[in-house]
């Protein structure tokens, strides 16, 4: 399966959206200071900041599972607010889906994203049309699973999820929030994006570019194994 | 933005610094990760009181830590809820053998951290209650918000339940009178001004100058409405007004009341509004036998207040009068 | 303008029905003229304290009423003095038989107001004494100006002088100890930004965005220059400087920091504050041995701090630790 | 004598000053602001306020140091700060120095105005270009002295003295304050006018308006006597 996606794109992902949340931080801040107590940028650059001072105490044969239990993990215990355990249940689910996997599939891909969206509804308890984060993934899940059912590459499938999570995060503009801190503005969120789908959709966009430009014919030392 | 700190990112880590310089007498400072936790923690024998959330609300949770109230407080990052490890830390830390309770305000990121801490806790053979604080009666408590915000409050139900832990009641115990002291509290506050979160560098909302927002959280989340700019008594009538309908409070009824700023205002303002808070409740029957006003729950340097009055009952009342020894609240030692 | 008030010219008047419905227990107020005394004054064969001052400093001086300090508290109109007409009905009020000191901070208004009351009171029978604070550094004491005003070390001449006087000490040896501990404080304050006087309904002064005032007075009065806002560290050295060396401190004193908020600063600022103090005088081996911090001699919502030094010996110690029972200062009872 | 001045100007002058202080509350007050704490046409105005509603406590046979004596004791009693003690002492010293006189000449009004700016100095101690109150009184007590040694009439030397006092209030413009709080200023003080020197010059003018309007052939029911 050569175009499988290896601890190397995971790794890649990782890095990838440290960056991203760093670049994105004060517009982060600033719609979550709009519906928001304006904190949402700063606390994800403090936990993606940490989780890429972790990223080297992986073990050299680590497979993405172990990568996605690390951030899982540090999220948990470096972000705080809302997100951080939200955020961090979805990469703890989505990790345990793909178990011991050295290289994920379409249908891994899939069952990484439905996990991760899973765990964050398990935790929050939002619905979608609820203005949060599960905006962004609950759209992504299901582009992600038509792109997979069509036969696309692991790849394809992330690009597919985060064109759909950049759009299901607009879609929340119009909406009244019914979870989380923006749920308190009732009419007044109207209008606004919210942070968290905002955030949720940056990072499904690198975790596309990163299969991008990582995955496909096997790169990197790691992807040497691959089951199914 | 203008604030006597060094660099926004470490607002919290020197703020603990600082109180451990100046209230060493009462608590012992843990670092890494931040908790405050009273001098004598563990106490033997006794139900531990831990609680926490994001800091910019001083003296809450920190300057309760201490004899007859809280036993540790994670302040987290400004306006952001402490991480797990921390809790878990403070949770091990002042655990007697009794079980602790925790002490939540009703934030999802608060809830959220401390349940997890919670589990966590439990893996390690520690019984964790947690009691989830609601007074805020701003907010709609439906299936279609967060539900009610936990506010000022908050300060009552650490305060009583800390007494009743001081005297010896099990963990159950401890966290029924908790429950009950934040089924019988309502508050409701305003903001004049908006606050400046450290990392952000700008009002967390704007207000114009003839403009007040009814119904504030205490991290700025806007409320009911925003209305002109009114004089304080009728401010007061809109939030005593829904305080008073929600429980409701009747003839006949023995309350606390507590008029607390929100960090910014004159300590005059808060007494002007005292006075016609109990002139209305006298009307109605109600009679203050406790009262507390000051700056107890605060969001940064906002200008406002918030109003809480609690329904007493003997034991209720028992409790609060009992012995506190914390920085921000002392009496009977 | 932003405040809770009702009209500019019934803030102190309303305010203080507010401070009397919150703390009946500790204080009774006489409304015209207006003065706060201590519930049980006055006390049989104890030297009665009198202080007051413009309003607007709260807590200071009603808050300060009750067991261990002040016996009486006269709040003028905000920023300026009470005549001597409320002065004189509250030394009268508080006089157990053994004289009345007046604590009286250096501002022209405060001197000649209480000097009128004492002459008033003399030709009544009352011996009075008067102890005039002038803590404040960042004013040059000479003969060109109206010499040094009287700021935050208020609170600390008001609490020791009141565990003197509750310990049998007479007039001359409560007066004395007043003026001792006048004699060992220092103080100098910043301001990041202006406060509001209702019925001016304009700040008191203009600052910049990134301007401060160093040597601010209580009233918003300027002190010894404007400069741009730097990091909370490099503004403590700047306060703290001149205090260390006016006295001078020197290496194996013992002191009480005291940093106190203006009244519209967050607490975490406060203990930012209190940090780098107490290392820096840890530096210079003076020992920190008591410490308050928080809002206790204020400027409506002024956004800054005082820091102020009391060099401390067994005496002042022990006479600061014993019990005190006040709306804003409060243990041991 | 028939220009000297009796109750009826020194009600007047009351009224007169009253209502002066009510109209520039807001200029003392801005003054104030700009080198004190921005309370010195409050305070005067509810001294003078004060005072109004006690006029009627006079009784019918009055002389001016009766009124001048009441001016005292309520401005001491109601205005509080620094300019309640020292204006009341200025009206109290002054009433002294007039006594039981129930027709002031020239002699008399010079006698006032002296004991007056002595009383200021008693108290405050205040030297001439120390940025006060005194530097209003002073140069009006000098040009109402020279002009009662000219020969001119009571409403004449009042006239001189609010005309120095005026330029004595403006000239304090370029100085550095040396009492009260405008002292704490030092070198900023420098170009503004001292609210107490403005207000005691809009005082004097006052009792030179009075003097002009009910001076002169001893008008009105209470100029019937009258000594010297
Ligand atoms: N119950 C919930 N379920 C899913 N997402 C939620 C929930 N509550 C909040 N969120 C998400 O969290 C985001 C806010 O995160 P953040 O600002 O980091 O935390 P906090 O609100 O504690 O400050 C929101 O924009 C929203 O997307
Ligand atoms: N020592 C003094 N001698 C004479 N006049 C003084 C003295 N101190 C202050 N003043 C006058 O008092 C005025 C201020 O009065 P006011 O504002 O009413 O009182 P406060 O300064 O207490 O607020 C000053 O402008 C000055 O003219
Ligand atoms: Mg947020
Ligand atoms: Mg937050
Ligand atoms: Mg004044
Ligand atoms: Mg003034």
């Amino acid at each position: 399966m050569a175009d499988a996606l290896g601890i190397d794109w995971t790794t890649d992902w990782i890095r990838r959206t440290a960056q991203v949340v760093h670049d994105h931080r004060v517009e982060l801040v600033t719609l979550d200071r709009e519906i928001g107590d304006g904190d949402h940028g700063e606390n994800l650059d403090r936990g993606f900041t940490a989780v890429l001072a972790k990223l080297d105490t992986l073990a050299d044969d680590a497979v993405p599972g172990d990568a996605l239990k690390l951030v899982a993990t540090t999220l948990i215990s470096t972000v705080g607010g809302a997100s951080g355990p939200l955020l961090g249940t979805a990469y703890l689910k989505g990790a345990a889906a793909v178990g011991k996997d050295e290289q994920l599939d379409g249908a891994a891909v899939v069952a990484f994203l439905t996990a991760a969206r899973d765990g964050v509804v398990l935790r929050g308890k939002a619905e979608p049309g609820d203005k949060t984060m599960i905006d962004a993934w609950t759209p992504a899940v299901d582009a992600a699973a038509a792109a997979e059912a069509e036969g696309r590459s692991p790849a394809e499938i992330l690009a597919a999820a985060a064109d759909a999570a950049e759009k299901g995060a607009e879609a929340t503009e119009p909406l009244v929030a019914r979870k989380g801190r923006a749920s308190y503005l009732g009419e007044r969120a109207i209008g606004h994006r919210d942070p968290g789908a905002q955030s949720s959709s940056l990072i499904l966009r690198a975790a596309a570019d990163s299969a991008a430009g990582t995955g496909g014919a096997g790169t990197g030392g790691a992807s040497t194994g691959g089951a199914a | 933005m203008k604030k006597l700190i060094n660099d926004p990112k470490n607002v919290v880590d020197e703020a603990v610094v600082g109180f451990e310089a100046a209230h060493g007498d009462l608590v012992t400072v843990s670092h890494d990760p931040i908790y405050i936790a009273r001098k004598d923690a563990p106490v033997a024998g006794k139900v531990g009181l831990v609680s926490g959330g994001g800091s910019g609300h001083e003296p809450l949770h920190g300057g309760f830590v201490g004899f007859g109230m809280l036993d540790a407080a994670v302040p987290g990052p400004v306006f952001t809820s402490p991480t797990p490890d921390p809790i878990l830390a403070a949770t091990k830390a002042v655990d007697g053998g009794k079980g602790v309770l925790h002490i939540v305000k009703n934030y999802t990121g608060d809830v959220l951290n401390f349940e997890t801490a919670a589990d966590l806790a439990s893996a390690e053979d520690i019984e964790v209650r947690t009691v989830i604080v609601d007074d805020d009666v701003a907010v709609k408590d439906s299936l279609y918000t967060a539900g009610r915000r936990g506010v000022a409050g908050t300060v009552l139900v650490e305060k009583i339940a800390g007494a009743a832990a001081e005297r010896g009641d099990d963990l159950d115990a401890v966290a029924a009178i908790a429950t009950k002291v934040n089924g019988q509290v309502r508050t409701m506050g305003v903001a004049l001004t908006p606050c400046v979160v450290p990392h952000a560098g700008e009002p967390s909302f704007v207000l114009a100058d003839d403009e007040i927002e009814i119904g504030i959280g205490i991290h700025g989340e806007p409320g009911r409405e925003r209305i002109k700019l009114e004089p304080a008594d009728a401010i007061v009538d809109r939030l005593l007004g829904p305080i008073l309908e929600d429980l409701p409070f009747a003839s006949g009824d023995e309350v606390l009341l507590l008029v607390n700023g929100m960090g910014g205002t004159p300590q005059v303002e808060l007494y002007i509004v005292f006075k016609h808070a109990a002139e209305v409740l006298a009307e109605k029957g109600i009679t203050v036998t406790r009262s507390l006003v000051g700056n107890f729950v605060t969001s940064l340097e906002m200008q406002g207040v918030s109003i809480s009055v609690l329904k007493l009952d003997e034991e209720l009342t028992g409790l609060w009068d009992a012995p506190v020894q914390t920085a921000a609240l002392r009496w009977g030692r």
